[in-house]
Parts: C-alpha cells; structure tokens; sequence
C-alpha cells in the first residue's frame, strides 16, 4: 500500500504525542492524566505503524492502551481521588526536574547538528508483509537472552505482588 | 476522477490496498451502514426470538409484527432527554460511549465478507481486530468512573477485570488458530483476516475441524470468551440489572445509552466475524472440498436467492394470516411491502454476476448470523455467572485449556 | 449512600467468623442497595458494607410499605378485618385468609363444616403453589435466568383463573369467611382443578429442566447463603428455608390445621441449608402441594359450607394464638377479644419479617451477587414484612 | 391480660356454642393432665370456653422454683399459657430455653390497656420443636418501664423486640440496637397503644420529611 500524506500524518501524531505528554503532567486529576496518557499511547502507536512496524504498534495498542493503562486507571479509582485531588501536585523537585530539561535539551540539540549520520541509514524498507515474523525470529534468536530476562524480571514482579497483595499463600 | 474511480473495479483486491481513497470511503460507507441495520435488525431479532423462548410474542404493535420496532426505539432514545449526572465529570462521560462506539466499529476496518469486500486488509489484522477492540474497555471503565456513582464503578471494575482476563484466554485461542495458517509448504503463517481464510482455502479444511478436537477446543474457548468479552449473558455481571442495575451505563440516558448500545451489538458482531473467519472459513461456502462440480457450484450461488424468497413467501404467509379488518389494513400492506421487497433482493441474488459477487458476503453474513443467534439463545437458557465463578472459569479453565491447546497445536504443526 | 452501617453485628453470639482482612486494606464501601432496587421484591431497603465484592455487613431498613394493618384490626369488626389480611401477603393472600378465619373460629370456638375445610385446602394449596411459582420465576431472574418467569408466570395464571371464577378475585381474593367458605364450588370447579392437576407436573418438569442441572445454577446458589438448623431455630426461621437446613418441621404434620391430618403428603428437607436446598425443597414443595389437591379434589364430600355463625360477631372474653404454614413459614395470628365487636388487637406473626432478619447471617462474607441470591431464595413479600 | 380472661363474661344469646375444647387445630398434644370443662362454678350458660389449669410437670417444677410468681399457668381452648412476674420472667424464658427447650421465640408482642395500672402485657409465644408444644408466656408492664431483652436468649427476639418498641414504646434493656423498625426513625408516638387514634399521623415528620402539609 502506497503510504499517503505521510509529512502530515507524522507531524500530526508528533503533536498529539507531545500534546498528550503535556496534558499528563499539567492534570489535576489522575483520572484525566491516565486518559492523556492513552491517547499518547495510540499516538506512539500510529508512528510506529509509519515506521513500517505494524506488529510493534499492535502490541503497543493491545497491551498499552487495552491492557496496563486499563489497570492505572483501575488503581486510580480505587484510591481515593477527593483527596488526591486536594493535594499540592507539584513537589519541590525543580532543581532534578531542571537538570533533567538541561540534558535532554542538550541531547536534542546534539541529534539535530549531527544529522542523521548518528544513526544507521536503513538499507531498504523492510518488507510489510512478514514484519510480524522478522521480530519474532529476533525475539526468539539473536535477543533470546535478554527476552527471557525481561520474562523472569516479570516473573519475579508477579510472585512479589502476590506476596504484597496476600498474606496467606 | 473517473478514471480513477474505475480503475479499481478490475482490481482483484480490497480498496484499502489498492491505495483507492473513494472506494475505500464508499465501502466504509456501505459497511459501517451495513452494520447499524444489522444491529437495529439484530435488536428486533433479539426481542422476537426472546420472546418466542420465552413464550411471549414480543413487539407487535409498530409494523408488521414489530418491524419497524427498532426505528421506534431508535427515535425514542434520539428525542429522550439527555440527563449528565451534576456530580460527573462531564468531560469523560460525554466521551465514554464515543469510545465504546469507535472502538467496536473501527475493527470493521478489516473484517473480510469476501476475498475483496473488505475495507483494507491489513498483515495484522488479527492483531488489530482484539487490540482496537480491547479499548471498549477504556470506554467502560471511563463511563464507570465518570458517572460518581457506585454502581456504575462497581460494575466498570467488574467489567474491566473481566475483559482483561477473558481477552487472555481469547488471545491464546487466536494463536492457535494462527498458528495453523502456517501449515503450507512454505511454512509463513499470517495475520491477515483475508490471509486466514485463504489458508483454510489452501488447506481445504475449516480450521475448526483441524487437528480434530484441537481446533474445535480453541474455537469453543473463543466463542465462551467473546460473550464474556462483550457483556452478555451469562457473563453480563457488568451490567447485572438484578445487582448493579444497569452497571456502567446506569447514569446514562437517551442518546449515550443508545450509543452504549450501538456499540454493544457492533461489538458482538465483530467477535463473531473474527470467529468466522477464524474457525468456520470466512467466506467460504460449505463443503467446498466434497460437494465440489459445477452443479454444486451453482447449487450453493443460487441458495442465497432461495432463502430470500423462502422469507418472503413467510412474509406472503403473514400477510394472508393478517385478521381482515380496516384496523389491520396498513399493517397487511406494510408486511406485503417488506415480502415483496424480500423476494425483490432474492431475484437479484439470482442475476449471474450479482451472484457470484453476493455469495460470499451472503455466506459470511449466514455464519454470523448463527452466532448472533447463539447470543440470544444463550441469554434466554442461562443464569448469570458470579463474578469469582467469572474469574475461575477464565483463568482456571479457559486459560489453561487455550495454552495446551496452543502448545498441542504447535507441536502437531512440527510434526506433521 | 453515606449512610453508616451499625457497628454492633446484629446476632452477635451466632459466632459470625470475621472476615479475612488483607494485608493491602482496600476501602470499605457502603452501598445503599433499594428501597427501589430490582432485586428487592418491593420496597426493602439494605445497606451494604463491602470490602470490594465481599459483604462485610448488613442493615435492612424495612417500613416503606407499612400500613398499620394490626391498628385496622382494632378499628373494624372480625368480618370487616378479613379482607385486610390479604393485603399482606399478597402473593398468597388465600393462605393469609384461612389462618385468620381459623384464628377468630378458634376464638369464637366454632368450626368449619368438613366441605368448607376441603375448598380451603384446595384452594390454600393451590396458592401455595402460585406463591412458589412466582418466587421461582423472580429467584431466578435475579440470578439472571430471564426464562423461567415467563414459564411460571403462565401456570400461575391458571391458578389465577381458577381463583377467579372461584371468588371474583385474581389476587387479593378474600376467598374464606369466618365459619366457612362464602361461595360454594362454581360448576366444574372439579374439573379446572383436576385439568391444572394433569398439566401443571410436566411444567414444573420443564422448570427444573432449566435450572435444576444447570451448570451455572447449581454454581450460583449452591453453598450460598448457608444457613444451619441451629441458626434457623435461633432466629425464628420457618418454612422452607427451615426445612431446607434438615428440620422436618411442617405445621400442617406437627400441629395440624383444616384437616390437613386427612391427607397423605410428605415433608421435603433439605441437607446443606444452601440456596439450592431451598430451591429443591420448594420445587418439591410444589409437587406435594398437587398431591394434596388431588386426594382432596377426589374426597370432597357433600354437605354445608358455612358453620353456624352469628350476624354480629362477639367472641368471648380472651385470645388465641393461630399458626398455618404459610407458602413462606409459619404465619401467626394472635387475637385478643374483649367481648366487643371488634378484636382488642390483632397480632401477625408474619414469617417474612422475621426470615428477613437471617439475611444478614446468611450473606456475611459473601459476595454481592450472593445478596441478591440470597434475598430471592428467602421468598420475602415487603408487604407483609411491612404490614 | 388475666384480669379479663379469669371471668370471661358469658357470650352473648342465640351464639352457638360447640362445645369446647375439643378438634381444636394447634391444640397442644402434652396437655393431657386437663380435664376438659369441669370448673363447678360454671354460669348458667355452661359452654362457654373458659381458662381452666394447666397441670404439667413444667409448670410444677417452675411452680416449686418461682412459688407465687408464676401467676397463672392455665390452658384457654387448649392454648397454654403462663402468666409470670416481670422480675423473674427473662430466668423464666432462660429456663424454658434451656430446660425445657423452648427453642424457638415465635413471636413477642404486646397488648394495651390504658385502663389497668400496669398498662402493658408482654407476650412471647414460644415453641418447642423436640416436645411440638406451643406456650404463651405473658407478663405485665407498667407505661414507661424497661424490660430486659431477650435477644441474647432467642436472636430472632431482635427485631421483634424492636417492632413492640415502635408500636407500644415499651424499652428494652440491653438490646444491641434498639430503634424504630417499621416507622421512620424521627416519628413521634406509638401507633398501637390505645390512645393513639386510627388515623393519628406524626403531621411534624410529614412536614419536614414529606414536605406536605398533612399526611391524611
């Protein structure tokens, strides 16, 4: 399929990426951020359905959007949000927060003077069809061991909160 | 522009690949259109046939044996004040149903009602139809909470734990029966809903029948998991009028409830169609590998226009059983008018090109139709689950049962 | 919703095991369940305290449809009181009218000719049977099963009919007088009744055929809203929730009334106490009823239907305590005349208020869905627990 | 109420009058120590039911405990009943729970009469599932006076207790949670004491809580 209008439709879910990320951190209610969050996600999502990553973007809906921010929003309204609300958002970390603007700031300014000449140029574009297979034979081939890692690592993070969660086993 | 207009009509593909914005806005048109009268006719179909379990008859008084009963309804829920809770937070609850709504009609993006008659065909489709869908629960969750009110939270958390953990099992089902496209010579599976179908093609055989019972075990887990997925009896707890009143969408009224509504029947016809497609061939007619021959062939092109004309002369029926009274006069002509009509579009099944075009969408729609029938049926036969009973049957049973399935799948794939 | 739910647990010494505590503390949640409620049966008011799903407590808040009906009894005379009964019950109004009637009787010392004592039976019965239909079809449709509603709703229908060409009355019927029945049979009254007896087993077959296997049926009420015989006593419970926990107690066996000592029927009991018990025994319940009305459809004898009573009815001096098994339990009336015209007062033991009170017993540590269960399977009517 | 049924009046003329005491449903099956009618200091009109003694060996074993404050332990129509003191009734009912298994509080209610000087009678009816007896227990209150709940002997006495508060505004003591249960919480009176006529309405409540001017 020929990609149409592709400089919009980048410019568009950049924005919406970056507005979402604004609206995260600017909300009162943790409610609202959650929700500004998601849309971020499905931003994210369609950028990486530009890179010709349609299984990534999928799996970033289904999991993403569909899945753990379902469980935020669930925590989110179990604590109790009156009171939340009340509360100073803003905490007394400007000097960390300032830092961390600096040397992203610097980062990007690095990116953009190099050029592309940072980054490997893509050969060809990979082929659409068999993407979904292409990462599983990264997966389960040349990054074995670190899928397995994050695999455990979550493992680990599943017995833990059951531990938290359950006196009794 | 007219050119390009036609250029697509040679093509042997979906619009949406073939890069044609107009058709592929008039197929958006024609499906998403398709499927509001097939939720407003799955609404009248739903209270006949309830009604005829439950040894009522069910609306009779709008139309001809209450045909026209859902665009009463239709205009009821339009012209009903629409009330938003003070307490709410306006924003989410004016945007929940939208999503709901959104999330169950963009997975039709990718359904295939034939080799071509799809919006596009994307190389994940699969992935895309459970991953758009699974963000109805967004919708839920937000309904819940936005409407300050403790049933409707009660029964979004009901809701959202409940098609988080079904969406496992399903998922898991799914996977199986993608893992059986991959059983050609070449050994490359597909995502694709039109790949799918075409593998059952290639392979010959429906993939509910693969690997006997194998296939069969996936498929059921999937069929439980979509009615859990998309809130209805027996697993309708989130909406539990007995408990929770109306669960999530208690506070809402008139228009946004219709919307919830909309989304609810778009929902379970889209689990459907990926079950369909999944399992019972897509498109393809039944029998295809031993009712094969050009009389076959033409047997099966030509049922579509007998059923139609079966159901008008049902319709013929009604109208010579309609009591011969003044009073009943406009009801007698309106059932005329629909059998007429009936008999109509069973004629023009019968034009060879219309034919051999329809018979796809029509065998598609049959199978769905099945489906949508077991929704009622279970809704009229079962007692509503418990929520821990919910829990354990999907992750104790379902959940495990999809995994060996999955891993027996893979193995028998190696194997054979 | 802001309701506070009463620390003291009600039945403090019924040994309630406090529930599990986790060790992450979610909030506990007061939810105001009614008083308009689609699982209430009428007007009941109940007050959650949940932890998540879990109930932690219970408050009933009754009342909504009080009446004052015990007040009208000593503002009217024994017959003017009559039609009142009804009202309470409504779902089993004829049970309501024979054990009044038989109270003031007792108190006048009079008793109903034997014809008269048939027509009660049978149509007591019958009630009954129409009494546990309905609570099936709302039981059940509270727990989400839509069908049987319809199915019980028609068969009750034709005990309705039969009510109704008995007396006029479809519901509150005021079927019974004081010293007898005021309307003979209507002719083919026998021949209604035997036809209902022929058609209605194979109907409650096909009810049971819904619900009793069902896979999910059986998941929802069994070992939900257990109670044992102990409890029962304890808290007065009677009828079928009593008979569910294994006490064969009956007051048509134990201490019998009309000539229910006439009739050969059964006892059903249960074993666990559970929700299904309760089913189980009403569906059987059901089946004796028609026993019953058979050997009275084919004993009836001939002869008067009214005792001899007086126009003005005075009873002497004194009071009486009159009990019948009610569709629903023991439903008691506790008259006390003082010789006037009027009773001195009326007392309605009512079984529904005080099964009412075990709810609370029966649905600690449960779920929410368990309420609602566990409400149906009680087989409250709001009207006599108000009164 | 023994003060009425000790002399119950004769009946009225032309009542007919069955003879008494006997077929009579719920009749309670252990009393066979009565003899059936034969007080001598019958009126001239013989038939009418009349409280004769209750011979049992409950009653003489409570008789010998309690001497003179068990009042009266009769059978009316062949209902026993037991008249007690209010100091010694709630031992009584622990007694009749626990002795003789009484089981099973059937109901608690209560009776007015403006005119007497204790105003109220308290009445249990109870029954024994082991000896299928049925036995009313009554005493007397005076207006305002408190009487000890027995909801820890029969729970079911809860609510019940809580139904004659509302009606009659008789207290009991040591009840878990004593308050109206049929009427709103704010209502003013007791709709069944005599005094408080048919359609007597707590017109304030109505009021303020109905927001109409009259509830009638």
């Amino acid at each position: 399929m020929a990609p149409v209008a592709t400089t919009f439709f980048f410019y568009f879910l950049s924005g919406l990426t970056l507005l979402s990320g604004i609206l995260v951190i600017t909300r009162k209610n943790p409610v609202h951020s959650a929700l500004a969050l998601i849309l971020g996600l499905l931003a994210q999502a369609g950028l990486y359905l530009m890179l010709y990553a349609p299984f990534v973007a999928g799996v970033q809906i289904i999991l993403y959007a569909g899945g753990i921010m379902v469980l935020f929003l669930f925590v989110i309204m179990l604590v109790n949000i009156e009171r939340s609300q009340k509360e100073e958002q803003f905490n007394k970390q400007w000097l960390v927060g300032i830092l961390a603007a600096v040397a992203l700031g610097g980062l990007f300014v690095l990116v953009y003077t190099k050029g592309t000449g940072l980054f490997p140029q893509a050969v060809s574009i990979p082929a659409e069809s068999n993407n979904t297979q292409q990462i599983g034979e990264l997966l389960y081939g040349q990054y074995m061991f670190a899928f397995e890692i994050a695999s455990l690592l979550l493992l680990v993070a599943i017995i833990g909160a059951v531990v938290m969660a359950k006196k009794r086993i | 522009m007219l050119d390009y207009i036609t250029s697509y009509l040679g093509m042997n593909t979906t619009p949406g690949q073939a890069g044609n914005v107009f058709w592929a806005v008039v197929y958006i048109f024609v499906v998403f259109g398709g499927v509001s009268v097939a939720v407003m006719a799955m609404n009248w179909l739903e209270r006949k046939a309830l009604a005829h379990f439950q040894i009522r008859l069910g609306p009779m008084r709008v139309g001809p044996h209450g045909l026209l009963q859902p665009i009463a309804d239709a205009v009821k829920l339009l012209t009903k004040e629409d009330i938003i809770p003070d307490e709410a937070d306006r924003f989410v609850f004016w945007i929940a149903p939208l999503i709901i709504l959104c999330a169950s009609f963009t997975v039709y993006i990718v359904i295939p009602f034939g080799p071509t008659h799809a919006i596009t065909d994307l190389n994940i489709g699969i992935l895309f139809m459970l991953g758009v869908s699974s963000l109805s629960v967004l919708g839920v969750v937000m309904a819940g909470w936005a409407s300050n009110s403790h049933y409707p939270l009660i029964g979004s958390l009901r809701s959202s734990a409940q098609m988080i953990s079904y969406e496992i099992a399903m998922g898991m089902a799914v996977v199986s029966a993608i893992l059986m496209t991959s059983l050609n010579k070449s050994g490359t599976g597909t995502l694709s809903m039109i790949g799918i179908v075409e593998a059952q093609q290639q392979q010959q055989i429906w993939f509910l029948f693969k690997f006997f019972p194998l296939g069969f075990i996936a498929f059921a887990i999937f069929a439980i998991a979509m009615v859990a997925e998309t809130n209805r009896a027996p697993f309708d707890l989130p909406e539990a009028e007995s408990e929770l009143t109306a669960g999530f969408h208690t506070e809402y009224s008139g228009l946004r409830w219709s919307l919830f509504m909309l989304g609810e029947y778009a929902a379970m016809i889209a689990v459907s169609s990926i079950a369909v497609t999944l399992w019972l061939g897509g498109w393809l007619r039944p029998f295809p590998n031993t009712l094969t021959g050009a009389t076959w062939d033409l047997v099966f092109s030509l049922l579509p226009g007998f059923i139609f004309l079966a159901l008008a002369l049902i319709a013929f029926v009604g109208v010579i059983r309609m009591p011969k009274h003044a009073y009943f006069r406009i009801q007698t002509a309106g059932l005329a008018g629909f059998g007429v009509v009936l008999g109509l579009i069973g004629l023009i099944l019968f034009i060879p090109p219309v034919r051999d075009r329809i018979q796809d969408i029509f065998w598609f729609v049959a199978k769905v139709a099945v489906f949508m029938y077991l929704y009622i049926w279970y809704r009229a036969t079962f007692p509503r689950y418990r929520f821990d009973q919910l829990m354990k049957v999907g992750w104790k049973v379902l959940l495990p049962i999809a995994i060996g399935v999955l891993i027996l799948t893979a193995i028998l794939g190696v194997v054979l | 919703m802001g309701d506070q739910i009463t620390k003291d647990p009600y039945i403090s010494h019924l040994e309630l095991g406090e529930p599990d505590k986790t060790f992450l503390d979610t909030n506990e949640l007061i939810i105001n369940m009614g008083p308009q409620h689609p699982a209430t049966h009428g007007v009941l008011r109940v007050i959650l305290k949940l932890d998540g799903e879990k109930v932690l407590g219970t408050e009933c808040v009754i009342g909504y449809l009080h009446r004052g009906v015990e007040k009208i009894a000593e503002n009217r005379t024994y017959t003017m009181f009559n039609p009142y009964v009804d009202r309470m019950d409504y779902v089993a109004a004829v049970s309501n009218g024979l054990g009044y009637c038989e109270a003031v009787e007792k108190l006048l010392n009079i008793e109903a000719p034997p014809r008269a004592k048939y027509i009660r039976v049978i149509l007591t019965e019958l009630n009954r049977l129409a009494s546990h239909q309905l609570w099936l079809g709302t039981h059940a449709l509270d727990i989400g099963a839509m069908t049987p509603l319809f199915y019980t709703f028609r068969d009750r229908e034709e005990i309705l009919k039969i009510f109704e060409k008995y007396c006029g009355a479809r519901l509150t019927t005021h079927a019974f007088r004081i010293g007898g029945c005021q309307y003979e049979t209507y002719d083919g009254f026998e021949r209604d009744v035997k036809k209902f007896l022929d058609f209605v087993p194979p109907r409650i077959d096909e009810y049971e055929e819904l619900l009793t296997t069902n896979r999910i049926w059986v998941e929802r009420t069994r070992n939900v809203g257990k109670i044992s015989a102990a409890d029962c006593k304890a808290l007065g419970v009677t009828g079928p929730v009593l008979r569910a926990s294994g006490v064969k107690w009956d007051i048509r066996k134990a201490l019998p009334y009309a000539n229910y000592s006439e009739f050969d029927f059964e006892i059903p009991t249960g074993v666990n106490g559970d929700t299904y018990d309760r089913y189980m025994v009403r569906m059987q319940e059901m089946r004796q009823s028609l026993r019953i009305i058979r050997q009275a459809v084919e004993k009836i004898p001939e002869g008067p239907i009214m005792a001899k009573v007086p126009k003005v009815m005075k009873p002497p001096v004194g009071e009486v305590y009159h009990s019948i098994e009610a569709p629903k339990g023991e439903l008691g009336y506790f008259v006390v005349s003082d010789g006037s015209t009027q009773p001195y007062r009326v007392r309605v033991r009512p079984p529904s208020f005080v099964n009412l009170q075990a709810l609370d017993v029966m649905v600690r540590g449960q779920l929410v869905a368990d309420v609602i269960a566990v409400i149906g399977t009680l087989d409250i009517v709001l009207g006599e627990v108000d009164r | 109420m023994p003060e009425e049924t000790k002399s119950p009046t004769p009946p009225p003329s032309g009542e007919p009058k069955p003879p008494a005491g006997q077929a009579i449903p719920g009749s309670v099956q252990s009393t066979s120590a009565q003899k059936p009618l034969e007080k001598p200091a019958a009126p001239a009109k013989p038939a009418g039911p009349a409280p004769i003694p209750w011979e049992s060996p409950l009653v003489t074993r409570l008789k010998a405990q309690y001497g003179s404050g068990v009042r009266e332990a009769n059978t009316y129509l062949g209902q026993n009943y037991l008249v007690l003191e209010p100091s010694i009734t709630n031992e009584i009912l622990q007694i009749l729970r626990d002795e003789e298994q009484f089981d099973y509080c059937v109901d608690l209610t209560a009776v007015h009469y403006p005119k007497r000087e204790k105003q109220f009678d308290l009445v249990w009816i109870l029954y024994s599932f082991a000896r299928n007896e049925r036995l009313r227990v009554k005493t007397m209150l005076a207006d305002g006076e408190s009487f000890p709940s027995s909801v820890a002997i029969w729970p079911t006495a809860n609510w019940l207790e809580r139904e004659v508060y509302d009606m009659f505004g008789i207290k009991f003591d040591g009840h878990p949670d004593l308050k109206r249960i049929l009427l709103p919480d704010g209502w003013k009176g007791y709709p069944l004491r005599k005094d408080y006529g048919i359609i007597q309405q707590d017109q304030e409540w109505i009021q303020i809580n109905l927001g109409i001017e009259s509830g009638q």
